[in-house]
């Protein structure tokens, strides 16, 4: 595919280049730091004793066997802990906004199962374990809320809230929408339920606090944002910044899980200053799958008004939200339904949105906020089309924004710029060659096989820097005077990279090799504020932070080498950290020459010019929302007597604008492809009636395996923002058109059955029950 | 998740772990390849008082040929049992059977005998062992060895006929006939995972005469099921005379499965048919190719 | 957990209600039982070691009465803690009717669990719970009836759950006439078969116990012999999961020792 | 609880300690060997991240307690680069093929690779493959891991394909 060069500026010579990453050695060799590997002397470890049942009041705690066990060094709970007040918020919270009681322990009611109900410290975590289990809590159990139908009408998750309901968005009266809807050639009524999922990255979370004697307190937590984790300490506990130093640096996955602190990290950090003693928890996999944090679970209707041409006129839109009893941040499904129209000419929409808490687990981010409104829109346009009697790409043809429409303005305010949903889609198409594929799928199922194709488009809002923790991030670049390159960010890595990828976009600004730039991003005390990992943001916002203060160190080692070699700063290269000026072949220096004399000889720098090689840079994206687009196509092949289904082929049509290094970009695609897959085949995290959850372990949480996945083919256009570099979020998108393009195969393959279930995930029993409730309506259709 | 206390001994031969196991009364547990017993203890589900490994007893491990029959040490890893060439001759669905236990990693460590004991009514060795006829051998100190039909070995959900202070020490396998066929198969949501419905189908035919089968289930009740009335029903017939479609009826009305939230006991039902014939075919299959 | 099931029992309702009110049978279905204490007229509470294949527990019952209609049931309320390893709770009415000479009895159980064993114990609670007190009226109805007690296997006993789907049709095929079936194997009455018996006693105690409100001891018993259904299904459903190898299972001795104890005191 | 005095060659170096009979091996390896490259990702046996060799087969260390490896060789993810810091080949193909993101499930593939592909004879892709299907990774869809898999069944350990 044709490839523009990236934004002016850098001489791209490692930027779009597939180079192994930096980190890959140390992580290969087991030389990786995470939390759980670090160790401060005299420390002691956390066990957790959890609530047993889904809602109750707690009659009282009895720790007496517990204190008494050799080992077991404290017992706390919330009476303990009632010695260090602490002003609990949420990091994404509405000011203002009511909330539940959160606290590291819970007081007085229990509202899920696995709410932390007291803390035992002791020498070993076995040792901390032992003495959990002899802490008796007596309950006195209450009927508990479980679902969203529960939660409706249902007794209170928190009855000092006099409400279950969290939040809500209540359309105005919009008369214009009943005309339209009223005078629509077709309504399509079209309802997804997306059920509970994990995020269960393969690292817990986990944390080791470590109060230090000077009032520092030092914090190895794994997150998304040390220095975001930093601010939040210090604003829970009224501590003055520079005395929290969070440390991470190396982190087994977060996917939103790690985006805000919960309540057993901050619970670690109380006892720890309570204490005065270095405490570790390290969440266990039971804790991580049952009583961390969940996402998912959320039911949308939409009913679409269409044309007899098949021109989407307006969408009705009904949203509702299962919370959970702590959730990490309370939705009211503002963001997702303002996301519903996509790429699409979608004239005008109303939307009606409700989130309920539930004494189930709390909702946290997971990797592709917008999923939901992209799995109903792009599974609902299929059904449109087929009302319409339209083939759904030439449906989506029709519907789909193009070039010329840009600056497009949704119908719920974003407005859509270099953008290329059409060309992505139609790259997808070629690749996938749907013709031939039309062909074999006629002769499978002559042989009674069922094949299917499935496509999906979007478009997605990365970098929102509308305002709050994620307005901005923050690098510092310098050249050291032994002509090295130290590059410091707010940007952090859970996997993403960003050593490497921030390491390439600073060398080529700089003119200096990748090997030369060491990127460092694990140490609240030395970055600055950002807010990292989240929103498919780090590439823009660090990236163009990057660029900027690189590019003030260049000018001044221009400046400084033009002074040196009497030259034209302007007529000035650099390459491999050689400087050459134009048209002087002889002539060079070096940047390590130019760092040695910007530190260390005074005398021969330019006169006024301050010393030293450093300059520092925070960059707010130009625009609200930095869009970036892609279109992916799947093959599958149904078991109809089974139910279980078969990926042959994977398309990733995509346009994340500037690629910074482009096997990084596919591993992010690829990852949130197979996170995708996971969510609409094999992931539940299942609850009983009685709010139990029912997949405790990873024999019960079924996450994809590597023979459960496609080799994924790629398709990369290039379409430059107007941000710095050109770049745009690329983190999250598989995750989000990944699991409309499967859904929507699986229901063409099994068209000819009139299959349709959109109730996920589309495991082999509830795909073969789906199959035989088709069966059965088409006999009663059938029938005389 | 961190195991209770326990303590712990490694015998080094078989009296050594049967006298410890007598010592330990009811609270001992046997530790063979660990792969069930340790997560049980890591979520302590399992406080035992003490552990007996019999890890380090060399003559518990092994195939042995006998007169008629393969003798497998209860010892011998999964691993082994999935390449040994005595195996693959004379006990080939056992050796099917292990491609679908658990993953590379676990099966070496796994065993054969440890798996028998726990009757995990998903596992696949137990139905295994019931469709070839095993005899399942089994020592005491105080009632010394005893031979247990599988028909008479597996009671119920973790439910087995072995007695206090009793540990499996090997499994006998009866030779079947010259040219018997047999098909291990098994519908799971993914690979190694415990199977919605999993089925073990042998067929020995003389003169196109069915002369004897063993069709189990795994995965379909609270234990491995043996269908025996189609069992029953087939014998004698001619082998392409019989109406398998009515045979898999059969054989699926003798098993006993349930809802979980993986799969409804109607869907392990719908799809145990289906498994029966798509087994079947195959077995049929390399009965032509033989 | 919904269970409902019937049993009917070769003896007048009288008599079942008094077999229903024997103290002994009820106290002798609960192995490891390692303390009984009277805490309310209506309340009692005990303490049962409890093994069923690797996993073990400590179990706390309680149990209360009410709606007492002699000689034609009861309903009961009961409750099992086994600490970590979880709990159980649930209710149960059991009615006696006659049915001629014999009696019909009928019971309907509602029980939930929580816990690790609901977290990790799958769906095996209800198809082990199901065979127990299955296999439990059965041998209750041999005792009362004063038959020869060859064990019936839990299985063929099974009642319907809830959750359970109909058995399907008969099949088309009529077994072939040159071979009867092969029979199931014989199981001669020994301890072990009075073993499986005992534990289905457990599973189906609670039941009993409703039946004995005349001493509520037998309730109190009730509630921890439904406690130790649920340890024994957990026990189960966790390894339903589990793949590969796994330890050899050892029985409990004490266990063994009622269950002979048992097995003499139910030969006629 | 019985306590035992083990010496376990860890990477070639006899480690000794006295461990509690209860004590996992990766725990063992983590905390008293001061190998860390042993991730324990979910303690009951299905992640595959605390995969390590034990007498040159690939087992999972949260399945084995310590006292179990009492004279047995292991091998982790430190053994296995040479004293120049030069990748094992199975290290090498993952980093050129991008096989690894976040890196806590890398050390047990690459136990579980590097076992395998030191047996003789080679193993076939498909093994190698089947054999990954024993790891939980969450953040790379597998991709890197299935095509250095290949490469690795093809001996095509050179220069990087992608």
């Amino acid at each position: 595919m044709s490839v523009e060069t990236s934004a002016p500026g850098a001489a791209a010579r490692f930027v779009g280049q597939r180079i192994p990453r930096k980190e890959d050695r140390r992580l290969l060799t087991g030389r990786g730091t995470y939390v759980d590997d670090v160790t401060a002397p005299g420390m002691l470890y956390v066990a957790f004793v959890r609530s047993p049942i889904a809602k109750g009041r707690i009659r009282s705690i009895d720790a007496t066997a517990a204190r008494a066990l050799p080992g077991v060094r404290a017992v706390l709970t919330a009476e303990e802990l009632k010695a260090l007040p602490i002003k609990y918020f949420l990091v994404f919270g509405v000011p203002g906004q009511p909330l539940p009681d959160y606290a590291p322990l819970v007081a007085d009611r229990v509202a899920q199962v696995g709410d932390p109900v007291a803390m035992v410290i002791g020498d070993s975590r076995y040792v901390a374990e032992d003495g959990a289990a002899l802490v008796e809590v007596d309950y006195d159990p209450e009927q508990p809320v479980v679902t969203i139908e529960d939660a409706r009408e249902g007794p209170l998750v928190h009855p000092r809230l006099g409400t279950n309901l969290a939040a809500a968005s209540q359309p105005a009266d919009d008369p214009e929408m009943d005309a339209i809807f009223a005078r629509a050639d077709h309504v399509v009524t079209h309802t997804v339920r997306h059920q509970r999922q994990v995020q269960s990255p393969m690292e817990t979370r986990g944390i080791l606090a470590n109060p230090l004697g000077s009032g520092e307190l030092v914090v190895h937590v794994a997150c998304q944002s040390p220095a975001q984790a930093a601010r939040y300490l210090a604003m829970l506990f009224g501590i003055p910044d520079h005395h929290v130093r969070v440390i991470a640096k190396d982190v087994g996955g977060a996917f939103g899980l790690k985006v805000q602190l919960g309540r057993e990290e901050i619970g670690v950090v109380a006892a720890s200053l309570l204490l005065r003693k270095p405490l570790k928890w390290i969440e266990d996999r039971l804790e991580n799958l049952t009583a961390g944090f969940q996402a998912r679970e959320h039911d949308m209707t939409v009913r679409l008004a269409l044309s007899k041409s098949g021109d989407i006129l307006a969408a009705d839109v009904d949203y509702e939200i299962n919370l959970g009893a702590w959730p990490q941040m309370i939705d009211g499904g503002e963001l997702a339904t303002m996301m519903l129209p996509g790429p699409y000419r979608w004239g005008r929409q109303r939307q009606r949105a409700r989130s309920y808490y539930s004494n189930t687990c709390g909702l946290a981010a997971y990797r592709g906020p917008w999923m939901m409104e992209s799995l109903v829109r792009e599974t609902m346009v299929e059904v449109a089309a087929r009302a319409v009697g339209m083939d759904p790409i030439a449906f989506r043809r029709r519907n789909l924004i193009t070039g010329a429409d840009q600056p497009f303005a949704m119908a719920t305010g974003p407005v859509l710029d270099r953008v290329t949903p059409l060309e992505t889609m139609e790259l997808a198409l070629e690749a996938i060659d749907v013709a031939a594929f039309r062909v074999e799928q006629a002769k499978a199922r002559a042989e009674g096989r069922y094949l299917g194709l499935g496509l999906s488009v979007y478009v997605e809002p990365t970098t929102i820097s509308i305002g709050g923790v994620m307005s901005s991030e923050t690098a510092q670049v310098r050249v050291e005077p032994t002509g090295k390159v130290t590059a410091i960010l707010s940007t952090h890595s859970q996997g993403h990279g960003t050593a490497t990828t921030m390491a390439q976009v600073v060398a080529d600004q700089l003119g200096v090799d990748v090997e030369d730039v060491t990127v460092l991003e694990d140490d609240s005390s030395r970055s600055g504020f950002g807010a990292g990992a989240g929103g498919s943001r780090q590439a823009v916002a660090g990236g163009g932070a990057a660029r900027r203060a690189a590019a003030q160190v260049e000018r001044k080692i221009k400046v400084i080498a033009g002074y040196l070699l009497n030259a034209n700063p302007e007529h000035l290269r650099i390459e491999h950290g050689v400087i050459r000026v134009e048209g002087e072949p002889e002539v060079t220096s070096s940047v390590a020459a130019i760092a040695a004399t910007a530190y260390l000889e005074p005398d021969r720098m330019p006169p006024d010019m301050e010393l030293g090689l450093e300059a520092q840079s925070r960059y707010r994206p130009e625009i609200p929302f930095v869009f970036s687009n892609a279109a992916h196509a799947c093959i599958v092949e149904v078991d109809v007597a089974t139910g279980v289904v078969k990926i042959r082929r994977w398309v990733a049509s995509e346009d994340c604008g500037v690629m910074i290094n482009p096997s990084v970009v596919e591993g992010q695609i690829a990852g949130g492809v197979v996170q995708g897959i996971g969510g609409v085949l094999l992931e539940h995290a299942a609850y009983d009636a009685q709010g139990n959850p029912r997949a405790a372990t990873f024999k019960d949480y079924l996450m994809p395996s590597a023979l459960d996945v496609p080799e994924i083919e790629y398709r990369h256009l290039i379409t430059p923002s107007i941000t710095e570099g050109g770049f745009k979020g690329v983190g999250e998108g598989g995750a989000i058109i990944g699991p409309p393009a499967l859904v929507n195969a699986i229901h063409d393959a099994l068209a000819p059955l009139g299959f349709s279930c959109f109730d996920l995930p589309l495991s082999p029993p509830r795909l073969l029950a789906a199959i035989e409730a088709a069966e059965a309506s088409k006999q009663v259709a059938g029938a005389p | 998740m961190k195991p209770a206390p326990f303590d712990y001994v490694a015998a080094d031969s078989l009296d050594g772990a049967l006298e410890e196991l007598a010592r330990g009364a009811g609270d001992a547990l046997v530790l063979a390849g660990g792969q069930t017993l340790m997560p049980l203890l890591a979520l302590r589900m399992a406080t035992p008082s003490v552990l007996v490994d019999i890890n380090r007893i060399p003559e518990l491990a092994g195939v042995r040929r006998l007169d008629g029959s393969t003798r497998i040490g209860a010892m011998t890893r999964q691993a082994q049992i999935r390449v040994d060439p005595v195996v693959a001759r004379h006990v080939g669905p056992l050796a099917m059977a292990t491609g679908f236990v658990g993953h590379h990693q676990t099966r070496n460590r796994g065993t054969l005998g440890g798996s028998v004991s726990l009757a995990d009514p998903a596992a696949e060795y137990p139905a295994t062992s019931l469709a070839l006829g095993a005899q399942i051998e089994v020592r005491s100190m105080a009632g010394g060895v005893r031979e247990i039909d599988a028909d008479d070995f597996f009671l119920g959900p973790y439910t087995t006929a072995l007695e206090p202070g009793e540990m499996v020490t090997a499994l006998r396998y009866p030779d079947w006939p010259e040219g018997t066929v047999f098909v291990v198969d098994e519908v799971a949501p993914r690979p190694g995972d415990f199977a919605f419905v999993g089925l073990v189908f042998i067929l020995a035919v003389k003169g196109g005469i069915v002369s004897r089968s063993g069709i189990t289930w795994f995965s379909m009740g609270g234990k491995p099921m043996r269908s025996m009335q189609a069992e029953a029903t087939i014998w004698g017939e001619a082998v392409d005379g019989v109406d398998w479609a009515a045979v898999a009826e059969l054989a699926v009305s003798e098993t006993d499965p349930i809802d979980d939230i993986h799969a409804t006991a109607h869907y392990r039902r719908t799809v145990g048919k289906h498994l029966f014939q798509r087994v079947v075919a195959t077995a049929l299959a390399k009965r032509g190719a033989q | 957990m919904q269970m409902n099931g019937e049993q009917r029992i070769e003896a007048p309702r009288r008599k079942v209600w008094e077999a229903l009110n024997d103290p002994d049978v009820l106290r002798a279905c609960i192995p490891g039982c390692q303390s009984l204490e009277q805490t309310a007229d209506d309340r009692l509470q005990a303490i049962v070691g409890v093994k069923v294949g690797p996993i073990t527990a400590r179990f706390t019952g309680e149990v209360t009465i009410s709606d007492r209609d002699p000689p034609n049931g009861y309903r009961i309320s009961g409750e099992g803690s086994g600490g970590a390893a979880g709990f159980a709770k649930g209710g149960a009415v059991v009615r006696l009717q006659d049915e001629g000479a014999a009696t019909l009895l009928s019971y309907e159980v509602s029980a939930e669990v929580g816990g690790k064993i609901a977290q990790l114990g799958g769906g095996l609670i209800d198809l082990t719970a199901k065979q127990l007190a299955g296999a439990f009226f059965k041998k209750l109805a041999a005792a009362i009836g004063e038959e020869a007690a060859p064990a019936p296997s839990p299985a063929s006993s099974a009642p319907s759950t809830a959750s359970a789907s109909p058995t399907p049709a008969a099949p088309a095929v009529a077994p072939s006439p040159r071979l009867a079936p092969p029979a199931a194997p014989a199981t001669p009455f020994s301890p072990l078969v009075a073993g499986l018996l005992l534990v289905a006693a457990l599973a189906a105690g609670f039941l009993a116990g409703l039946a004995a409100g005349g001493w509520s001891g037998q309730g109190a018993l009730a509630g921890l012999a439904m406690g130790l259904l649920v340890v024994v299904t957990a026990a189960a459903a966790f390894g339903l999961g589990q793949r590969s190898a796994a330890p050899s299972l050892v029985l409990d001795a004490e266990l063994l020792a009622r269950l002979s104890a048992l097995a003499q005191e139910r030969r006629p | 609880m019985s306590r035992h005095e083990i010496t376990v060659k860890v990477n070639g170096e006899a480690v000794s300690a006295t461990v509690e009979a209860r004590r996992t091996l990766v725990d063992f390896l983590r905390e008293d060997a001061g190998r860390t490259g042993s991730h324990a990702g979910c303690e009951h046996g299905v992640c595959g991240a605390c995969t390590v060799m034990v007498d040159g087969v690939a087992v999972r260390s949260c399945l084995m307690l310590a006292v179990q490896a009492d004279g047995a060789e292991v091998t982790t993810v430190e053994g296995l680069a040479d004293e120049t810091g030069k990748l094992h080949p199975v290290q090498q193909v993952l980093r050129e093929e991008h096989g690894l993101q976040c890196g806590f499930c890398t050390p047990g593939v690459v136990m579980t690779l590097a076992a395998l592909t030191a047996q003789q004879p080679p193993p076939s892709e498909e093994m190698l493959r089947d054999a990954l299907s024993g790891h939980l990774c969450r953040c790379t869809g597998y991709q890197g891991m299935l095509r250095a898999a290949r490469r690795l069944a093809r001996g095509d350990i050179g220069k990087a394909t992608a």
